[in-house]
């Protein structure tokens, strides 16, 4: 077994620098790197790119990067609930690359897996296709898409091992196990590290090869975007 | 009289059929879900990762880690199963998924959609809609028949970027049900109340009207 | 929930056609759906097209159909243990199309998820590559492959439940989840078919949605092919 | 004296390093992880869908579930899982896998493969093997380094159908170790008691010998 535990989220953002690309799990504000978010704020790492789904809030999530202008570029499917975010973008502050969302994820999984590119229905006929390769198949269209390429892919897990194994949970797993292994290295913070061999090897979402670094996260705030519930 | 948000998911909720996997986009067709009738096998996808999505849970009861597309705290039903964003797709795109109800900004006669940017203004982003409309083969399209100025959203050809192109194939809007064939919008019913002339005011693209065109019930 | 049980494995096999292109999971004899395979022989299905990664032993798995020469074409990527297979191979019986097994794998994956062509780096340079289209990604060559098409999927797993979703076991899981979706209709065997809300969310491993039928499959030999032990 | 095959694993051993994730073709090199260091970490990866592999179940604890590429019963060890083949070649065609040692019926000198394949003669199929040759940045191949007849399995130009163009680094034979830099066989290691003219005689290709070539020893 190849050990894969770092102490903590400072000893897991070694390395990080000024002009880096960096991929960021979660969808809305459910099952993002809170702790490694809070560090890069701390570090004050600047011009970073970010692949990432979204955008955050103005007060967390990316939205805090966002805030202290440390991002020059994000590239994402949704950025609505943002009003800072559209501010930058519209401004021209920010470099923005709008990517349909099954896209990002398949760009991610193509990094993961030595795929350079594919070719996807998604956005054709549209700004999106404009610039790339189009071409038929089985007389419907498609767009030609390549794999990202990222320094760093920030994830985060419910449990985790030693190994670097890795399980999510609910609607928090989303774009965090297409990130894993789709960077040069791979970040995963964890809301519970457990000794190794307590997961089932048939459970395990993330098999350990595709992190490098793992830590069991400090705090989980854990923000609900839209608290939405029904009477008893 | 036009139909409510309430009324358009309402109608919408009958164009659901036995054994149907559906993807309901944000907005009005969320609402659909609690028309659907209980009669029939329906599962429900939100593009985040759950399939068997369930209604919102009880108070104290929501998990952050449990959210759709709206990210509102829902519930898993039994049955249900999480997976990655990757999968997710691989199930949109490869047309897995059997109806897709999503909100437009414009619809063309042609069945152009548009629905994610509005230059220079208003930019949300296309999330997973450009995704679901070049892949599905059943869209059914929920929209306010006009924009806040009186003009119309069913247009010769959409103003705005697109989202995706020659994808839809029905509209449910406030005044009328219509069908996109022939690249012309072919008129089925009309809201309780609602004449034919006011719904040929406010299509400026080509709306046929074969035969008679029934009122909906409601 | 949409209900996907199936009374039996005749009931699971309506509509197959001679002639037809059927995905079938299992590596070796590990994973296979045993039961389907004996209906296939049973019902005499003609000139089939079969995609599966081995061509299973002269008594066993897939050997049982080619032994009644049911089987057209072969796409696999290994077929090193069954004589039977060379034989008709090399006379020219049977058609044989060898695929590297990672491409096997992504062509289903892709025909499941709708990607119609990718690139992959496996046999550029070799007769793999012959006639298709090749291209350079960062300085290293890439071949385009394309998306399989097929009638029917058949896959094993240990576990299912009557919504259709399944969970594999061990390294019985191999091609089966990659074919799920795959084709135009996927059917399931399972070793026990469990009551609708048994299964955790979290640890299924194929959604439903991609199983059309599902049932659990009378008895499983599941013969070893290589026993391997150590001394206590 | 030239190597036996438990001997050509235990050479390939030597470059098994801490933290490496190893793939282990069929033959000779399933015997590689019996000669790895114990006091580094290693995990074997086998291509039909686990990493973590561990040695062969004892008499009786075997399970039909658990087999390895070579489809031996097998182990999994602590920190094992168990994966689908898309998820397995993703690992390899990512190349998140360290080191990869195969098996070859030739290596020409400027590194391309052949293993699978005689035409008209004995196919076996290419398995995972063009999967590993095409992306692995180790490779290791271990063979004989000349065939039954006695000639030598290291050419000028591969005369089967390859498996791999220009992606054969190292070679460990019955004879020598090799390394392949410049489009020639550099010979680095001898077996012990075999002569730099034996190598030479039973090597087609070019062979370079610069300095001192140090025996091998265990």
């Amino acid at each position: 077994m190849i050990r894969k535990t770092v102490a903590n989220v400072q000893e897991a953002c070694e390395g990080i620098e000024d002009g880096m690309t960096f991929m960021l799990g979660g969808f809305g504000l459910c099952g993002i790197p809170e702790n490694i978010i809070n560090e890069l704020v701390r570090r004050n790492v600047q011009q970073i790119t970010c692949i990432s789904n979204y955008a955050g809030v103005d007060d967390f999530g990316l939205g805090l990067l966002l805030k202290k202008h440390q991002i020059k570029k994000m590239i994402s499917s949704y950025v609505g609930e943002n009003a800072e975010f559209e501010r930058q973008m519209l401004s021209g502050e920010m470099e923005v690359e709008l990517v349909p969302q099954g896209t990002l994820a398949q760009r991610c999984e193509a990094a993961r897996t030595g795929i350079p590119a594919f070719f996807t229905p998604a956005g054709y006929g549209t700004e999106v296709a404009e610039g790339k390769e189009t071409r038929e198949f089985n007389g419907k269209m498609y767009v030609m898409e390549e794999a990202f390429k990222a320094d760093f892919s920030f994830v985060k897990a419910w449990k985790g091992d030693e190994a670097g194994n890795l399980i999510f949970k609910g609607t928090a797993r989303n774009f965090n196990p297409c990130m894993c292994g789709a960077a040069k290295i791979t970040v995963a913070e964890v809301e519970e590290l457990v000794p190794v061999g307590t997961l089932d090897p048939n459970h395990i979402h993330i098999p350990g090869i595709f992190v490098q670094r793992i830590f069991q996260g400090e705090k989980y705030e854990k923000r609900i975007e839209q608290l939405t519930v029904r009477k008893r | 009289m036009s139909l409510t948000k309430e009324q358009i998911a309402q109608r919408i909720a009958r164009e659901v059929k036995d054994g149907y996997y559906v993807n309901l986009g944000i907005g009005i067709p969320t609402l659909v879900a609690n028309y659907v009738r209980d009669d029939i096998e329906v599962e429900f996808q939100s593009e985040n990762g759950i399939l068997g999505m369930g209604p919102f849970p009880y108070e104290g009861e929501e998990d952050p880690d449990l959210i759709n597309a709206g990210k509102q705290t829902i519930t898993a039903l039994p049955g249900a199963s999480f997976f990655d964003s990757a999968m997710s797709f691989g199930m949109i795109r490869g047309q897995h998924v059997d109806l897709t109800i999503l909100g437009a900004m414009e619809v063309a006669q042609n069945g152009d959609i548009a629905n994610w940017k509005i230059p220079g203004k208003m930019v949300k982003g296309m999330g997973g809609a450009m995704d679901l409309v070049a892949s599905a083969e059943n869209i059914i399209v929920a929209m306010i028949h006009t924009n806040r100025a009186g003009e119309s959203k069913l247009l010769k050809r959409c103003t705005l970027p697109l989202t995706g192109v020659k994808c839809v194939k029905k509209i449910v809007t406030n005044l009328a049900v219509l069908e996109i064939k022939d690249e012309k919008f072919h008129l089925l019913e009309r809201a309780p109340g609602v004449s034919i002339e006011e719904i040929q005011k406010a299509t400026e693209g080509d709306l046929v009207i074969e035969g008679e065109i029934p009122e909906m019930k409601f």
